[in-house]
């Protein structure tokens, strides 16, 4: 895309579950570790132990946050690797109790390509379905359970439309079998209460880029006792349990990240809550023949996921960001496949629908007037683009 | 994905010959919702030459490109000329395409094919 | 360590293959892509094409410097994620033509963790002895091929010893028989002559940190048309060879410290051997039944690793710390095993050997009067271990 | 690796009581160069007393560190007293160890054990 199309004055990002912009506080909390303090934490001398300091404090800021201790948290490259790590771990360390592995069908693909790896390795694996709001019901965990089963994973949150699922309720189920539980709670952490306690999990996937982190840097709650076989082989760092010479700089945001969180989260619920709920019935009386996705109140507090029926999604992300604003669609355009997401399928949307789709995450920097605009540039594009529809065409005949 | 190139976004912000033809001399409807890309392509022909080509397209970016782009190559060409209109031309026409999106070139191509074939059926048997 | 111990004003940083500070110009060319050009790249709109266009660059800078194409390099978490991704993703992409890996027995651990890890799933390797000086026979490789190879591993140079391959003899083997072959380049990338054509490899790992980039960021070279399987599994990113949102910032980083590398390698490598042989010269000079290890002159320009007898290594470590120096050992203090350097063993030193040995790696912000400090700390640092050494005094006697 | 206590880097520094005593009473040899570690420990005792102790140590900080204190605790101490020094008293002594350093205190333990046996059987036999 050429420059010419950005010449609007407004910038509105309003894809926050896709990544975050890193919390200015957060960039400061970085700078010394790429000069000053250096060192590989894994080293004896001043440097490394320095380091390893820093290290210390920022994985123990995360655990009480979390109600973990230190040694339950790993630090990984993202949200990807920790699920990678988790599902395979997991299966492997596993695999003499057995081969069988509970999922949804509408996680993440960090967990649903590591299924089908696994799959390949002589797993068995198990994909729930949802209901239409792409909730999972806790009957079907446990009837899905059999005595080969060795780890369930469902997500707290999905990423595309927001439903939270009843995590504690399936942990729960889990426990009582003695099978492991981890959640993918990349969309969930720091953004709504998450302890790992309270939701009853063995393991859970966080990643510090959507909570105003740097990107590349992510964590795995490993519950003590959990076994895993290491997923990313080498060096003795992180108890074995993860090598490679550990991003100080990237866990030092991290931490503060989730420091900033641990303070402004409640607010900020509130804030997205009433954010979204106000784009959410903007969009359903400004826009004829358009839709929720997702449950409308068992959601996350930044995600609008809107159908707007005869015309496509990237048609509508690209207009919008000539308007300047910035969101994401579910339609199949920016992946290699033709299908649509996963998501939008499992919940029993039709292919039209599901090309349809459009998903605003709200988040900390946005404002009230970003939405007031949305709401007011919104329909134009919807109407430039059904006038072009051979569909909405149809339906006026 | 790849960005797309300055003629794309050129046509898929200002795209040309959107619309219907009244009464139409040839009608091409290719594609379908499941894959995400619907086009429609009206043609007027009079004495051999393709006079006005207008479309209507549910699709991405790419796809109302290429249905823009399409119709403008078309008009004021023989049918003979716009048969041997490829994707490969479409897609040069708009300065390259993401690898992902050849299938919207292909799709343009053959909403164009169908349009003529469906002059065919209408007004003359091909020889 | 408490504070007090650093209190000399003298702090002198030797551990180079460890890690490397961050350049400063490399610090700066991270700054945007935190909280300005922070979008996922994988995005269709502005924010996103912004972070795209910035990680072609990079990846171009880093493509060009090695004599590939773009298309032909993906970014990985570090070294150790290449490494991984290379054995594993070889061994599982082409399973179906043959079980059999070769490498060296003195690999980093994230290549020799991955083979055992794929002995476990069934693969079968050789682990090539090397000679005293750690150096692979390409005439051993040629003997291990079978007709079930399906990959040959050998480091470009070992980061503890600092022995430079016969990659090339190596590679050519290699290709002759039609077999993949990977090199890991984290110690050699950047600090001496790499280029993927003269060095005839099918994938080559890098690491950032290793020369003045940042930590958390790597990449992996694999030729066109090599398969493989991918390890970090998940969405669509790097050509869906490699998935996790893009670390932009680390590869920014990375490109720039790559592209200081290009400026100043040649005179870098100058300055560092001139070094290095100052240092080796000293030491053997200067402390008694001293020997170093490695070869004297197939060697990394930076890398000086000695044994010291009758002294162990990690007390002479922290003793030099205590004199503001910081450097590693070989002996097993740092691990959790307590087996010395499997890289000392395996180049035939015996145990106490084995853990008397002492690296110092040298780079671009070492001076000569650093070397010249270490000379004149180090004798004083034996000759006080030695008076508590029970070897050493038995060896009086 | 996990950091040394003050105190253990505090012995490290400054080791108390490093070298031989001429005509000990007792001496005990641990360790061997294959684990890296080996301790030499020497008590001079009269009328069951231990009234001096030293050692000589190949090995790490922690390894140093150990032999330093286990020869403070045990000066002054009846040899039944010594007896009861087990490696946990030793790292409680220096604030803890980094737990892949604990093997450290159990040699030093077995130092002192083994230098108390050598004292018994040069001087008389256990009841
Ligand atoms: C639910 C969920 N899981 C996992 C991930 C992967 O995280 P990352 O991009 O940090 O690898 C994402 C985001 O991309 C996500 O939304
Ligand atoms: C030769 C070699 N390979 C691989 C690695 C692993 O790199 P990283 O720490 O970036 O994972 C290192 C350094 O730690 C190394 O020296």
């Amino acid at each position: 895309m050429e420059k010419t199309c950005y010449k609007q004055n407004r910038r509105i990002y309003l894809d926050y579950a896709a990544t975050t912009p890193c919390d200015l506080q957060v960039v400061e909390a970085m700078q010394p570790y790429f000069s000053k303090i250096f060192g590989n934490p894994s080293t004896l001398y001043s440097f490394g132990q320095e380091a390893r300091r820093a290290m210390r404090e920022a994985r123990g800021k995360i655990a009480e946050f979390l109600g973990a201790s230190p040694e339950e948290i790993i630090f990984t490259s993202g949200g990807t690797e920790s699920n990678n790590t988790a599902l395979k771990g997991v299966a492997y360390a596993g695999r003499n109790k057995g081969n069988h592995i509970i999922t949804s069908s509408i996680e993440h693909h960090s967990v649903s390509e590591s299924c089908k790896f696994l799959e390949k390795e002589g797993f068995k694996v198990t994909y729930l379905t949802v209901d239409e709001y792409g909730l999972v019901n806790p009957q079907d965990v446990k009837e899905a359970i059999t005595d080969k089963t060795i780890l369930i994973s469902i997500m707290h949150a999905n990423n595309e439309i927001g439903a939270i699922q009843p995590i504690k309720d399936i942990a729960s189920i889990a426990r009582e079998k003695e099978i492991y539980f981890h959640t993918d709670s990349v969309q969930t952490f720091a953004h709504i209460p998450v302890n790992v306690n309270d939701l009853g999990v063995d393991l859970l996937s966080m990643s510090a880029h959507k909570l105003y982190g740097p990107k590349g840097i992510g964590a795995l709650y490993i519950k003590k006792g959990v076994k895993i076989t290491p997923f990313m082989q080498g060096g003795d760092q992180e108890k074995r349990k993860r090598a490679s010479t550990e991003n100080i700089a990237g866990i030092a945001g991290f931490a503060k990240a989730v420091e900033l969180a641990k303070e402004k989260m409640g607010n900020e619920e509130k804030k997205l809550t009433f954010l979204r709920d106000k784009l959410i019935k903007g969009i359903l009386e400004k826009v004829e023949h358009s839709r929720l996705n997702g449950h409308p109140a068992q959601r996350l507090p930044g995600n609008v996921n809107v159908s707007i029926e005869y015309i496509e999604g990237e048609s509508m992300v690209l207009n919008l960001d000539m308007k300047g604003i910035a969101c994401s669609t579910g339609s199949a355009c920016t992946s290699s496949s033709l299908e649509p997401s996963h998501v939008l399928l499992a919940i029993g949307l039709p292919h039209e629908l599901a090309h349809s789709s459009l998903r605003f995450t709200i988040g900390r920097f946005t404002k009230e007037e970003d939405i007031d605009y949305v709401l007011e540039v919104l329909p134009e594009v919807v109407k430039k683009l059904r006038s072009m529809s051979p569909l909405y065409g149809e339906k006026e005949k | 994905m790849e960005g797309y190139s300055t003629k794309v976004m050129e046509h898929f912000r200002n795209p040309r010959n959107v619309g219907k033809i009244e009464n139409p001399d040839g009608v091409g409807h290719v594609g379908n919702p499941v894959c995400g890309d619907i086009m429609e392509l009206y043609i007027k022909v009079k004495d051999d030459i393709i006079t006005d080509a207008k479309f209507k397209t549910f699709g991405c970016g790419a796809a109302i490109a290429t249905s823009s782009m399409v119709t403008e190559l078309v008009k004021g060409k023989s049918i003979n000329e716009a048969l041997t209109i490829s994707n490969k031309a479409v897609t040069e026409a708009l300065g390259g395409l993401p690898s992902i999106k050849m299938h919207c070139s292909v799709l343009a191509e053959e909403a164009l094919k169908s349009a003529i074939d469906d002059y065919f059926k209408n007004h003359r048997s091909r020889e």
